[in-house]
């Protein structure tokens, strides 16, 4: 017999006895599984690289599933997919609006009162640690840009005066700069609210305009003014329903905190 | 999906060997020298362009279970065909690259390309999509191989580059070597990028 | 049922496509390849008995792991001996070969075939300056290493720096010779 | 005497992380968390020992005898693909809290180079079944110790202060380099 057909029946029959052997572990040993991590597994590239640290696409995808990991881990897949893990992730979560991040500063340098110079590692978490990297306000930006370095997708950038500014067509509302800054002034929130109090700190009203010419000062202006879309809390005014802060109080607000992006 | 950025991104900007580290093995065995470098680009890209245009043409029919066997088997056959034909036609060059020809059935960019791309994209985007890894791939292990062959044997492609005056830095062409030099061109890949990302 | 039909179907069709076109492809490459090893064969029994050897002109005694005999004959009668040995070096496997008188009194020429030892050092052993010491070397008893310029045929010189290498050569040509001459009685009985 | 000849030499001198170059994505890739290194590790052991028993069996009783060695690499490939799905299957319905330690990291087995790498290298050197055996064991348990020194050290790096472009695989591979210098004082070990 030729070299060809014997070589056919050899690798006819390996193949045989090893499918079948497949199918009958498949029918035999099924196991049920959460619907969403065969999703994600689909998506990914399930090159099983352990880039992303996980041992394996069908485990990172069973940690995205349970919510362990972030959505934008697979180095391999690149933005798509992370975009199409984060989408699948999100709509899991039934609303289907996309999620931005905000930063609620404008206390940049300028604006900022800053009484000592800081030598010590450049990060926002090992400033925060020592004391504010000398900057006046407790809860404002310290611009050492940790958000920078922990957004995946470029979607966040320090500008010339120290403070991030976040682009909304890149940014997938994965939450990781929110993570990353140590005084949490970073919030993920629907795209389409877009009017907030810029502005994350509870200082006295003397304290805040000590330290930043941006503050909120907790004059109470604006809550008097459209009492339903905002609320005073801990010399703090918070926006709570965006359609109902009306443009006089935005034109009241004293330090222009209080605008519509 | 624009055809020219799926051939082009696989060039730099998603480099298989330098961005998503994939298909290391061969990029460190055989960089020792730029000949066994273009042997094995030859082969690896061969075998990618071949596997991704069956892989893409029968994905539809192929069940999940055996998704990744019925995959390697295709990829198989293109390897044992190129290990035949060097074998046959290149036996100084089948014989410097020894067991790494087999190999490439399990280099991660063949399979990774099948499973990521091939199995979810049309035929002429696979190839398309496979030519440019090639190439990346290329791109890659010319640098490995020269960096390797220029500090560690004193030639490029067996020409003679330094005078008689240089000392061959032997440890390049050792294992260690081909992982100090692949650990420092990624550094400098990153920074690169990072550069150009900044501005 | 039907599921697991598809998949031995999908997977056993796929190889069988693959083994025929394997199977074709290799009737192409089978003759060629055989081709390569018999010239490297020749060349290599070419090297170390300096005489040309035609096809027909020497004959496997012994092939075994690890050893192989060949007797070279010119026309009807013995010319030399080619002993091709393997043994474990500085790093990996050396397989090296060499032609002998055919009364096993001195080694005619010596060749490395195969060698991974550490390049500049050990892969030294593949110069023509060490090889050239090996011609006229005495076949008939143990040989030993020496450090400095050898005086007698037994000795060998090491090469500076690689003494590991140097020993490992040394060892398998005479494990090689030993066999050889056994293997020469066994087939004269 | 022979087999710990084998054995040694395809753990420690000829190392087939650190020399040969096998299955380095893993090797990268998982090698950032202690105990999913020790995981992988023994998973790639156990699959690296019956892969290769499987390939010696299907080389020496039916590529051999029907003179089809050239198939030897779709063969083997084949069968290792199936048996890792079998026994990624297998674990799973077993013992789940054993497929929570060993089986996740099985299908990452069926691309790593190491697998074949040991199945092609041991019918290269003509080895018999026990040293077959014997090899497989050595390069996996090699692979192993390889995989769980590099976790150790890349914890560490974690607090270190490596520049920003070098973090990731670049400082792995470097790390790699100087281990695999270390793993060179290994040679001449067997005369």
């Amino acid at each position: 017999m030729s070299t060809p057909i014997l070589s056919i029946i050899t690798m006819g029959s390996i193949a045989a006895i090893f499918s079948l052997i497949i199918a009958i572990a498949y029918r035999k040993l099924k196991v049920k599984v959460d619907p969403r991590v065969e999703e994600i597994f689909s998506v990914l590239p399930g090159v099983n690289c352990g880039a992303c640290g996980y041992p394996g696409c069908q485990n990172y995808a069973e940690a995205v599933a349970s919510g362990a990991a972030p959505p934008n881990k697979c180095t391999v897949g690149g933005a798509e997919v992370a975009a199409l893990v984060a989408k699948i992730m999100g709509l899991e979560a039934g609303e289907v609006e996309r999620k931005v991040a905000r930063v609620l500063c404008i206390g940049d340098r300028e604006k900022s009162v800053w009484t000592a110079g800081y030598e010590g590692p450049q990060t926002c978490a090992a400033a925060n640690v020592a004391g504010g990297a000398g900057k006046a306000c407790s809860y404002g930006c310290l611009g050492f840009g940790d958000c920078v370095k922990a957004c995946p997708f470029d979607a966040i950038r320090m500008n010339d005066k120290g403070l991030p500014v976040v682009y909304e067509e890149k940014c997938t509302g994965c939450g990781l700069c929110a993570e990353a800054c140590p005084r949490d002034i970073i919030v993920i929130e629907p795209i389409e609210k877009r009017t907030y109090v810029f502005c994350s700190s509870h200082d006295s009203p003397k304290r805040s305009r000590e330290v930043c010419s941006v503050s909120c000062i907790a004059c109470g202006i604006c809550v008097r003014l459209s009492p339903e879309g905002l609320e005073m809390k801990d010399n703090l005014a918070i926006v709570t329903d965006p359609e109902k802060v009306s443009d006089q109080a935005i034109e009241k607000c004293p330090t222009k905190v209080l605008f519509k992006i | 999906m624009n055809l020219l950025k799926e051939f082009i991104k696989g060039w730099w900007k998603e480099n298989p060997v330098f961005v998503m580290v994939l298909g290391t093995c061969p990029t460190l065995a055989v960089t020792n020298s730029v000949k066994n470098a273009i042997g094995m680009i030859a082969a690896v890209a061969f075998v990618l362009l071949g596997s991704s245009f069956i892989v893409s043409l029968i994905r539809k029919i192929v069940p999940n279970q055996v998704r990744i066997a019925t995959f390697i088997v295709v990829i198989a056959t293109f390897v044992t065909m190129a290990d035949r034909y060097l074998a046959a036609f290149y036996p100084q060059l089948s014989k410097a690259l020894g067991p790494y020809v087999p190999l490439i059935v399990v280099n991660c960019i063949i399979l990774g390309r099948q499973e990521a791309f091939a199995s979810k994209n049309g035929v002429l985007a696979s190839v398309l999509d496979a030519l440019g890894m090639s190439i990346g791939f290329g791109i890659a292990l010319m640098l490995m191989g020269s960096v390797r062959e220029i500090l560690g044997s004193g030639t490029w492609l067996g020409m003679k580059v330094f005078g008689s005056w240089y000392i061959p830095w032997q440890v390049m062409i050792l294992p260690a070597g081909a992982f100090f030099v692949f650990g420092f061109l990624i550094w400098g890949f990153n920074s690169i990028n990072k550069a150009f990302a900044k501005r | 049922m039907k599921e697991s039909l598809r998949i031995v179907i999908v997977l056993t069709v796929f190889s069988i496509l693959s083994g025929g076109i394997l199977g074709w492809f290799n009737k192409y490459t089978e003759k060629r390849v055989a081709l390569n090893n018999l010239t490297a064969l020749q060349e290599s029994l070419k090297a170390v008995t300096n005489m040309n050897p035609k096809i027909e002109a020497y004959e496997s005694v012994v092939k075994e792991k690890g050893f192989e005999l060949y007797k070279i004959f010119s026309g009807t009668e013995t010319v030399a001996y080619a002993i091709v040995a393997s043994g474990n070096g500085f790093q990996d496997k050396i397989k090296l070969i060499f032609g002998v008188k055919p009364d096993f009194s001195r080694i005619i020429d010596l060749r490395i075939l195969e060698q991974k030892e550490t390049p500049g050092m050990g892969a030294k052993i593949e110069t023509k300056k060490y090889l050239e010491q090996w011609k006229g070397k005495g076949a008939d008893s143990t040989l030993e290493l020496v450090k400095k310029k050898p005086n007698t045929k037994y000795q060998v010189e090491a090469i500076t720096g690689a003494t590991v290498s140097s020993t490992s050569v040394l060892n398998i040509v005479n494990r090689a010779l030993d066999r050889a001459r056994k293997a020469i009685k066994e087939a004269e009985k | 005497m022979e087999l710990l000849i084998v054995f040694i030499s395809a753990l420690l001198i000829n190392n087939f992380v650190l020399h040969y170059f096998l299955g380095i994505c893993p090797f990268i890739g998982v090698s950032n968390r202690l105990d999913s290194a020790i995981s992988m590790g023994m998973a790639v052991t156990f699959v690296m020992t019956i892969a290769s028993a499987v390939s010696w069996l299907i080389y020496y009783l039916i590529l051999v005898p029907f003179r089809v060695e050239f198939l030897e690499i779709v063969s083997f490939i084949l069968v290792i693909a199936s048996l890792v799905q079998v026994v990624e299957m297998f674990i799973k319905k077993a013992s789940p809290p054993l497929y929570q330690a060993l089986g996740i990291y099985l299908p990452l087995i069926t691309t790593n180079c190491a697998i074949l790498g040991v199945a092609l290298i041991s019918v290269l050197k003509e080895y018999s079944f026990i040293e077959t055996l014997v090899f497989s064991l050595g390069a996996g348990l090699g692979f192993a110790l390889a995989i769980t020194i590099m976790a150790g050290i890349r914890e560490e790096l974690e607090f270190a202060d490596v520049p920003e472009t070098l973090k990731g695989p670049g400082i792995t591979l470097i790390t790699a380099g100087i281990l695999a210098l270390a793993f060179m004082g290994f040679s001449g070990l067997i005369k």
